[in-house]
């Protein structure tokens, strides 16, 4: 297919705005109808992604589909958009979770739906402009795009304590992107002051070949993991996780941990690594100290959690730590394992915050020790909850074991013992998620669930509609992980060329 | 009869001997402005210190200007100070009340700012005419006030207008002044207003000489 | 497609394919959920026999087995892992067991669990375990196999936590799947150690690479010990040796038939299959193998101390599974893989007999599990005592029944090869086995009824989808050792096994040996046949026989005499309890502190940061006091710093 | 005169006739609000009709050597930033003018004096802006100040109102007089007021001072007493006092032009007198910006976080948005590429302008949101709002977004261009452009707070009716 | 000394410091206006001054004196008439007790 000639990657990024102004202009008492544009809004921006996967020539290194045009020439400054492999897992991985998120706001959102599917489809916008941008400027402008809307997602359709943690999620969020920002015109500059020109000051595709002086480099790279970090979240800037996603709607959840943690993980293997690979090089042993401390620590912690949203919080820190950990060991198994990890952390985490959120619809309440039971009294729910606990805890044969399982194995040939406080986490793992699940869903039905009578009625049919696509996505990746290994292989290549990491690392050979 | 070049007794020029005592009454006059206790007696002490002031610009050869200060401040200023003073002012003034308790601070404030200038005055190579104050010729400045400063000229006269017009705005009665209509709510009076200060109370605010404001 | 690899294809997809339809359509099926799920595996037994038959009867493939793949699974770089299977002996050894007992497992299943409202689960379960189970002896690489472990882990979850109202049954579910996976843990250790050094987890690759660059000094012999016992350590966590054993006489909470086929026949035997299979990197360490050995018969020994002592008669028979596997893994470490195998056939049967007898025992008496409410069972439920009298007979190693030969074969073996430790300690396990076997007859089915009054007259013989599958395992409980086993040294298991570990043996140096009934091997088949004799003779002098009655003030005093031992052994040697200790209260707390850590001290001081900000902010504002003096005051201190800076700073 | 001459100064006249006009017409028919602000509005657009009408601009913006149309023997001149200040100011001036009535008419304060005293501040800033001679700038400033002053108190039975206005003039007088002493130590010691001669003349000594000359005292002091005059004009920190009582008291719609109009008029000054003027000594001011900038962004921003007062929130946080300002004016001084000096000011310039319509934008908010006479500054009275009124409410959440600096609003591009130029400029000035993004982080607490009551509170309960004012619906 | 520059600047710095004390230490309105007052004066002395002893200043320094002049005049009147409006809201002319806007 040539799509050569239609800017489809603007197409993708701009058609949420457009659905968003349409609900703009429709009266705010017709919910059902702005309901269905959304959702409608959504889907055809799922089948352009999808259009563009087929259409996307796999197993080119490189970016594909540019768009160019001059923005703000006078500093170089380009509206460029591109996509490989890697972004285009991601972009995926968001149009998805948004359609899925936004049919699964259909009933709990009955309050200013109006503003909430704006709020939501702007968020679109902005994660999709993250993913695609190759222009530094560009790329922040989106980055600080994605911060209002899930603020206001947060703090308006929340739980309780919502305003202490949206406020929180964006302050903390916005002293790493603010530094950034000054990282970004500091390297533009860096970049004219040596060239003479603007011209590709900003430019991703020139940036990480021009190769930026030692303190630069250091500082530069500190500023753009600051704000990677926070967002990722790494250990120890993770705090604002747990209360951000106990307090958000269940939606808002599911994109927080689907897409926005990947929002991190992706700045760091796009930018912050290829940027300024000596620096990265030098910093990759704090980077995975950190990691694994984030790896182990939020499992142990996630241990014991009260509340189930908060104990997703903890295991998505535990199952980020991967993440950050296979970049940083600059090794193609582990870093593919890393981005494939993303991918399934995406679809395992947003699906079991779906499922938490089935739960609330009924109870509203998430407090663990008040459940039991339920898989006698909603047996459908119980098992689709039991699947995605299981690939949660990285069950071989789901998606969640071989990005895990690559990046153990990159990290057994970075050091073994690394390896080997890595994998503890298979055991906390298990141990954390199946303790909740066996206090939810096993024993008899508990006394304040009793107490609900024929309100806890089994899964419905828009539930069902949002998880089937998650159950299929979490087997076929999981049966078939080269359709991500493959589009991502090539990229990975050349991020790791960058850093002096080339393939072929297996040690001994 | 010609006078002797300098001062008998003294032997300082007779000009000297002038600006001397002008600047005496200028200073002492100014001092009395701030140390006054009696704000009317300091209205009045600064009409003398101006009319100093008035004395020195003539020394300096600026006879239009010592005019203009007599004119203006000395006309125009001092007595409409004066007026808001008899309007704001009861007779029974609370003399106590006249410095705040900072004062020491200003003070030294004050003596520092008044040193450093000195210091810089005194530090700095003026690039002055040898023979002492050149006189301003009128004619010259009203060409000058015609012509090159025209445009100053107009504004000054805009900038008149502007503070007349505002002056007559917010220093006029309005008919229903009585009546406390159409005071904003958004800031509502924190201080409940006073009654025009009795003595009594006067004095016992001056036991505490600042005293605390009431919270709103 | 060729047969063979289609047959081997329809093998995995016709258990998974009666899992997904079970599961669909299974709760629809009412009281006939069975009737996907057991013809499922029936056919599969088929194709599986069928198999078998090519493989070691027609010797239709080569000896290296059939081999080929699927798919590409997992293409990362240099890893690449392909979804492919292969057929050899000893797989085809482990079809015998896995089908048979399977598929009669299942058949027993239906009757067993006519009244269960959740039978369409349960069958769908055992299928997927079917499937598990298959894909773990099918795989051709050590990814593939480590999918499969885990499958049958998960099955294993999904069977013990099957009455899951239950919380001892939910938390004994939870304790299987995570002790499981602390031996996993190792086990993917191990998988990415061979990747590093090999470069590949294909079987034929891994087995025949690795002897060449180990002896080519590529590899130190200390990384090389190092996979040998990671890859252990998943075995250990699978076959629930010491110190990973807690899980196996928990799970006994599942259904009977469960205990039956997944911790007794053929999940549990994955170790002992794994650690067979790797022989060629066993047998490259002997360090290794000692640890393997001792590992097993510790846990031979200690199991059946347990035992002795234990009232539930599934757990009994729990232990004794823990013991027969140590024995296994005591086999593997003296370098007696086909003995290993022959034990894990026998035992696979016998024990499976053995459970499901059980199973029909706690039925006859609803549901009662404790043995001290049973006795004088035999006449009222022949068929079940008999076929299980067959089953004891059997493990307790009584000529010519099945145990007799594998066990006899694994305690000369390690005679033989100089482990007389093993032989020593696995003579005494023997002696136990009998023992506490026969006590467990005798409390069952001998001697005065404790049984429930009100229970008494409703016991009755279990229904023929029960029986049959009892009958059908007593066969080979009584036949297939002498089957395989005979004639001694070159019966038809070692004709099969041999190729397959000949690579192994040679690395280890040893060399065939003739067999000496006369001799050696004579003599120490006297030993064991006496040592198993006592046993059984003494439990039936103590707890009784037939007509022979128990002797329980006798017990009783014994018992008091060593009432420490006793104790300890009643209590599973506190182990339980030590490791909820370490790990559950330790731990917990462990976990607790460190949430208050996060709280307190990471989240405080992020909130610490913005509370200091704010009161900055509060303290500062404190300068506006509203008062213009102030200001001015301000200001005029700002001009003179102002000035003075400028003057100092220009003015230089 | 010449007719060119004329055309120079013709936006500059027409505001001020236009101002007397209003005055005229109040006296002949007394009360006739729409009347007069109908004729203020007019003005304001003929004004900048001429201002764009007056034909193509000589020289780029931030040029450093400027040259335009000189009027009036060379005080006065038009060039790209007259223009460039004029529209802004104007507009400025439009704005207010539009959205003043609906805050006034109802507390019964008439439009005339307010019109006229905002049109004479207007045409002051204007003059700041043209002017190349001390004197007038100096003029300019008391022009733009004296009604300043007065419209604070401008609600003059508001105790507050007048409390915030004589603050704000005894300060301010103070200031003029300390600006006016460092003018006269100008004066003396170059002996001319003209910013080219005084250009010329500075270069000269400034290149002594390379080879290791001393600035003379007087100059160094007549620096000194500038700096601090036109750092209170723009309300830098430690010379802010007067702002947060000032913007406080007053009626909104002059807190809003007040927040914006004195403040651009002052970086109007500052580019006038220390770009054009003292340019050559940027060296030995620029330490004094540096500090002034840190100090300013800061205590702003910590200042303004536990405000439950809505304009004293947001004279808070203009006071830190000065010190960004300011940053840009360091980047000029401190700068050694003259392309990274011209950046520097660009970014005063669009960051002022950002800052003008934002602010504005906000105060107009507020200003809509206290129609009602009761309705008080308390944040409280924001609570549900974007339920009540949720155009106001988006509204002024666009407005905060912008102040925040969330892209894509002109807050950001104007932050952005302001840390570009600083990073450019490396040094104090990079150190100084982390702080300015940590406390921009800081900042956006309190102004999230405020999109926190309208749309994540309930209303209060005595909260009335919102009616949306004409600016807002315009 | 009437012929040096400098006695002239001094005296206006010293005038500018009293107006400067007076400014800080009084607390009525009126009494600070005054102040300021002398402050201006002091600049128009320094002004005038430099205008007679800088070559070819005289005049610019008398017209500039003249401007400063109005200016006075210009906030004296405003700065009284606010004194006025807000002496009769809170009937004292007393500055520092206009404090109920602060921190």
């Amino acid at each position: 297919m040539d799509m050569t000639g239609l800017p489809i990657l603007s197409a993708i990024v701009f058609g949420p705005l457009i659905g968003a102004l349409v609900i703009a202009f429709l009266p705010r008492q017709e919910t059902q109808l702005i309901r269905w544009v959304a959702l409608i809004v959504s889907l055809l921006v799922w089948g352009l992604s999808i259009l563009l996967a087929l259409g996307f020539q796999s197993g080119a290194g490189d970016f594909q589909l540019e768009e160019k045009a001059a923005w703000i020439p006078a500093f170089g400054i380009n509206y460029h958009l591109g996509i490989d492999g890697i972004s285009l897992v991601l972009v995926l991985l968001t149009t998805t979770l948004t359609w899925i998120s936004i049919l699964a706001s259909f009933k709990p959102i009955t309050d200013r739906v109006k503003e909430y599917m704006i709020s939501f489809l702007i968020l679109e916008v902005g994660m999709l402009g993250v993913f695609l941008a190759l222009d530094l400027f560009l790329f922040y402008i989106f980055w600080e795009i994605v911060l209002v809307p899930m603020y206001l997602i947060i703090g308006i359709w929340g739980g309780p304590n919502r305003i202490y943690a949206t406020l929180k999620f964006v302050l903390y969020t916005l002293v790493g992107s603010l530094l950034m920002l000054v990282a970004i015109l500091a390297t533009a500059f860096s970049f004219q002051a040596a060239q003479g020109t603007w011209d590709g000051a900003f430019d991703y595709l020139t940036l990480r070949t021009f190769g930026f002086d030692g303190t630069l480099q250091l500082l530069a790279f500190l500023a753009f993991f600051l704000a990677f970090a926070i967002k990722v979240p790494m250990w120890p800037f993770h705090t604002w996780l747990p209360d951000a996603h106990v307090e958000a709607p269940t939606a808002g959840s599911v994109i927080l941990a689907g897409v926005m943690l990947k929002l991190g993980g992706y700045g760091l293997i796009r930018f912050a690594v290829p940027l300024f690979p000596q620096a990265a090089a030098d910093l990759a042993g704090i980077m995975i100290v950190l990691s694994l401390i984030a790896i182990i620590y939020g499992a142990i912690v996630a241990m014991v959690q009260p509340d189930l949203k908060k104990l997703v919080a903890y295991s998505s820190v535990s199952h980020m730590g991967f993440v950050t950990l296979g970049i940083f060991i600059f090794q193609q198994q582990g870093l593919q394992g890393a981005i494939l990890q993303m991918v399934n952390h995406g679809v395992i985490t947003g699906a079991l915050f779906l499922c938490v959120g089935v739960i609330y619809d009924r109870t509203h309440d998430r407090t663990i020790a008040k459940m039991g039971g339920l898989a006698g009294r909603t047996p459908v729910y119980a098992m689709l909850f039991g699947f995605f606990m299981l690939a949660s805890l990285g069950l071989p044969g789901l998606s969640g074991f071989v990005g895990e399982f690559l990046v153990f194995l990159g990290t057994f040939v970075y050091s073994p013992i690394a390896a080997g406080i890595a994998a503890i986490v298979m055991i906390i793992g298990a141990a954390y998620l199946m303790w909740m699940y066996q206090r939810v869903v096993f024993g008899e039905l508990s006394d304040f669930l009793k107490s609900l009578g024929h309100h806890l009625t089994d899964i419905n049919r828009i539930e069902l509609v949002t998880l089937t696509p998650l159950v299929a996505l979490t087997l076929l990746l999981g049966l078939f992980p080269g359709l991500i290994l493959d589009l991502v292989s090539a990229p990975v290549g050349q991020i790791l060329a960058s850093v002096g990491h080339g393939a072929g690392v297996a040690l001994g050979r | 009869m010609a006078l002797p070049s300098t001062v008998p007794y003294l032997n300082i020029p007779w000009d000297d001997l002038v600006f001397l005592a002008l600047a005496g009454v200028l200073l002492g006059g100014a001092l009395l402005v701030v140390l006054g206790r009696d704000i009317i007696r300091s209205g009045l002490w600064m009409i003398l210190s101006f009319a100093a002031l008035a004395g020195i610009y003539a020394l300096l050869g600026a006879p239009l200007v010592a005019a203009a200060q007599v004119l203006v401040y000395i006309g125009a200023i001092s007595v409409l100070i004066l007026f808001a003073i008899m309007l704001t002012q009861s007779k029974a003034a609370p003399s106590k009340l006249v410095f705040h308790h900072q004062a020491w601070a200003a003070a030294v404030a004050a003596v520092f700012l008044g040193l450093i200038l000195i210091v810089v005055v005194v530090a700095t190579g003026w690039q002055v005419v040898p023979e002492g104050p050149v006189a301003a010729a009128t004619q010259r400045i009203a060409q000058l006030l015609f012509g090159e400063y025209v445009l100053p000229f107009e504004v000054v006269s805009v900038l008149l207008l502007a503070a007349v017009i505002g002056g007559v705005f917010l220093a006029k009665r309005e008919e229903d002044e009585t009546e406390d209509v159409g005071v904003d709510l958004s800031n509502p009076p924190a201080v409940p207003p006073l009654p025009i200060t009795p003595p009594a109370l006067a004095t016992g605010i001056g036991s505490s000489m600042s005293r605390p404001a009431e919270e709103p | 497609m060729p047969v063979e690899q289609l047959s081997v294809l329809l093998l995995l997809a016709i258990p998974l394919g009666g899992f997904g339809v079970t599961a669909l359509i299974g709760r629809r099926l009412g009281t006939r959920a069975w009737m996907v799920a057991v013809p499922a595996i029936v056919i599969t037994w088929v194709i599986a026999m069928g198999l078998v038959y090519q493989t070691l009867f027609a010797h239709a493939f080569p000896v290296a087995g059939l081999h080929f793949s699927l798919y590409e699974w997992i293409p990362a770089g240099d890893f690449r892992v392909e979804v492919n299977f292969a057929v050899d002996a000893l797989t085809a050894v482990m079809l015998i067991v896995v089908c048979s007992v399977g598929m009669l497992v299942h058949v027993y299943s239906i009757g067993y669990m006519a009244h269960d409202p959740g039978r369409w689960r349960f069958f769908a379960y055992l299928n997927f375990f079917m499937f598990s189970m298959l894909l773990l002896v099918l795989a051709d690489n050590f990814l593939l196999l480590f999918v499969a472990w885990e499958l049958v882990g998960l099955s294993s979850y999904l069977l013990i936590g099957f009455w899951y109202r239950r919380r001892t049954a939910a938390l004994a579910a939870k304790k299987a799947f995570i002790v499981n996976r602390v031996g996993d843990l190792g086990f993917s250790l191990g998988i990415m150690a061979i990747w590093t050094v090999v470069g590949t987890l294909n079987f034929p690759e891994v087995f025949a690479k690795l002897p060449e660059l180990y002896e080519s000094g590529a590899i130190p012999p200390w990384q090389m010990t190092g996979i040998a016992l990671l890859l252990f350590c998943g075995a250990m966590g699978k076959s629930a040796q010491f110190p990973l054993h807690v899980w196996l006489p928990d799970a006994m909470e599942g259904p009977t038939p469960v205990s039956a086929l997944i911790h007794a026949a053929t999940m549990v035997n994955a170790g002992v299959y794994l650690v067979a299979r790797s022989s060629n990197i066993f047998a490259l360490v002997p360090g290794a193998m000692v640890v393997v050995a001792a590992i097993g018969i510790f846990t031979a020994i200690l199991a059946a101390s347990i035992a002795f002592t234990q009232t539930d008669i599934k757990r009994v028979l729990a232990y004794s599974t823990l013991s027969q596997l140590g024995y296994m893994f005591a086999a593997l470490g003296v370098g007696a893989y086909v003995a290993a195998i022959f034990h894990l056939v026998a035992h696979g049967f016998f024990k499976g007999l053995l459970f499901l007898d059980s199973g029909s025992v706690i039925h006859a008496v609803h549901e009662e599990q404790d043995m001290n409410r049973m006795g004088g069972l035999a006449r009222k439920i022949p068929i079940t005592h008999w076929t299980m009298l067959i089953g004891s007979l059997a493990i307790s190693g009584i000529p010519p029944l099945a145990g007799f030969f594998s066990k006899d074969e694994i305690l000369a073996e390690s005679f033989k090869n100089g482990f007389l430790w093993v032989w020593a300690i696995g003579v005494v396990v023997a002696l136990m086995t009998a023992f506490y076997m026969f006590r467990l007859m005798g409390k069952t089915f001998y001697g005065p009824s404790h049984v429930d009054p009100a229970v008494e007259p409703k016991i009755h013989e279990s229904p023929p989808s029960m029986t049959v599958p009892l009958i059908l395992l007593a066969v080979p409980s009584i036949g297939i050792g002498a089957a395989l086993g005979l004639p001694f040294g070159s019966g038809l298991i070692s004709q099969w096994l041999s190729p397959v570990f000949e690579h192994a043996e040679e690395l280890m140096g040893r060399h065939p040996q003739a067999f000496e009934l006369l001799g050696i091997d004579g003599g120490l088949i006297l030993v064991s046949v006496a040592v198993s004799v006592l046993g059984v003779v003494g439990a039936w002098y103590l707890f009784g026989f037939f007509n022979l009655h128990p002797r329980e003030a006798l017990v009783r005093t014994w018992t008091e005499r060593v009432r420490p031992l006793y104790v300890g052994s009643y209590n599973k040697w506190y182990f339980d309890e030590l490791y909820d200790l370490l790990f559950v209260r330790i731990g917990g707390l462990f976990a607790a502190a460190l949430w208050w850590f996060d709280r307190a001290v990471i989240d405080g001081t992020v909130n610490g940061v913005a509370a200091l900000t704010q009161g900055a902010g509060r303290e500062i504002r404190h300068i506006q006091t509203g008062r213009v003096q102030n200001y001015a005051l301000g200001i005029a201190a700002g001009l003179i710093v102002m000035a003075v800076g400028f003057l100092v700073v220009v003015s230089r | 005169m010449s007719w060119n001459e004329w055309l120079a100064i013709a936006p500059f006249a027409a505001v001020i006739v236009a101002a007397m006009l209003v005055v005229v017409l109040d006296m002949i028919w007394p009360k006739r609000d729409s009347l007069v602000s109908g004729v203020a509005i007019a003005a304001v657009l003929v004004a900048m009709g001429l201002t764009v009408a007056a034909g193509p601009l000589p020289g780029p913006i931030g040029a450093l050597a400027p040259t335009g149309q000189e009027a009036f023997s060379g005080v006065y001149v038009r060039d790209a930033l007259t223009a460039f200040l004029d529209l802004l100011f104007l507009t400025i001036a439009l704005l207010t003018l539009l959205f003043a009535p609906d805050y006034l008419r109802p507390r019964g304060l008439p439009m005339a004096e307010f019109s006229a005293t905002l049109l004479f501040a207007i045409s002051g800033a204007m003059l700041i802006g043209a002017s190349r001679d001390l004197l007038v700038l100096f003029l300019g400033l008391e022009l733009m100040v004296l009604p300043g002053y007065m419209l604070a108190g401008y609600a003059k039975r508001d105790g507050l109102s007048t409390e915030g206005a004589i603050k704000y003039f005894l300060l301010g007088s103070f200031s003029s007089a300390i600006f006016l002493f460092g003018l006269a130590f100008t004066f003396g010691y170059l002996g001319t007021t003209r910013i080219s001669a005084i250009s010329e003349l500075l270069a000269s000594i400034a290149a002594g001072e390379q080879i290791g000359q001393t600035l003379p005292a007087g100059l160094v002091m007549g620096l000194a007493l500038m700096t601090t005059g036109v750092a209170f004009k723009a309300a830098a920190v430690p010379f802010h006092y007067w702002t947060p009582d000032a913007y406080q008291g007053s009626p909104t719609p002059v807190t809003g032009y007040l927040s914006v109009g004195p403040k651009i008029g002052a970086f109007a000054l500052a580019l006038r007198l220390f770009v054009e003027a003292l340019g050559p000594l940027r060296s030995d001011w620029y330490l004094a910006i540096v500090v002034l900038a840190a100090l300013t962004m800061t205590l702003g921003n910590l200042s303004a976080l536990g405000q439950d007062n809505i304009k004293r929130m947001l004279a808070y946080s203009s006071i830190a948005h000065t010190g960004y300002i300011l940053v840009g004016l360091a980047v000029f001084a401190g700068a050694t590429d003259p392309a990274v000096q011209r950046t520097g000011l660009q970014a005063v310039l669009f960051y002022g302008v950002a800052y003008a319509f934002m602010n504005l934008g906000a105060f107009a908010c507020v200003a809509a949101l206290q129609r009602r006479p009761g309705v008080t500054s308390q944040i409280a009275t924001f609570g549900g709002l974007g339920r009540r009124a949720p155009l106001l409410g988006l509204l002024m959440t666009l407005f905060l977004l912008s102040l925040v600096g969330i892209p894509p609003t002109a807050g950001f591009f104007g932050k952005a261009l302001v840390l570009l130029a600083a990073v450019q400029a490396g040094g104090w000035l990079a150190a100084l452009a982390v702080l300015m993004m940590l406390n921009a982080a800081a900042a956006a607490f309190y102004y999230l707070r405020i999109v926190v009551f309208m749309y994540m509170r309930d209303a209060p309960s005595n909260a009335r009716e919102i009616t949306i004012g004409s600016f807002t619906r315009a | 000394m009437s012929h040096s520059l400098d006695a002239y600047l001094i005296l206006s710095a010293l005038l500018f410091a009293i107006g400067t004390f007076g400014f800080l230490a009084r607390r009525n309105a009126i009494a600070m206006l005054m102040s300021i007052e002398l402050m201006l004066n002091a600049v128009n002395l320094a002004i005038v001054a430099f205008g007679a002893f800088v070559p070819g200043l005289a005049e610019n320094g008398a017209v500039i004196a003249l401007f400063v002049m109005a200016v006075a005049a210009g906030e004296a009147t405003v700065g009284l008439a606010i004194v006025i409006a807000i002496y009769r809201n809170r009937r004292t002319p007393l500055v520092d007790e206009y404090s109920s806007m602060r921190e």
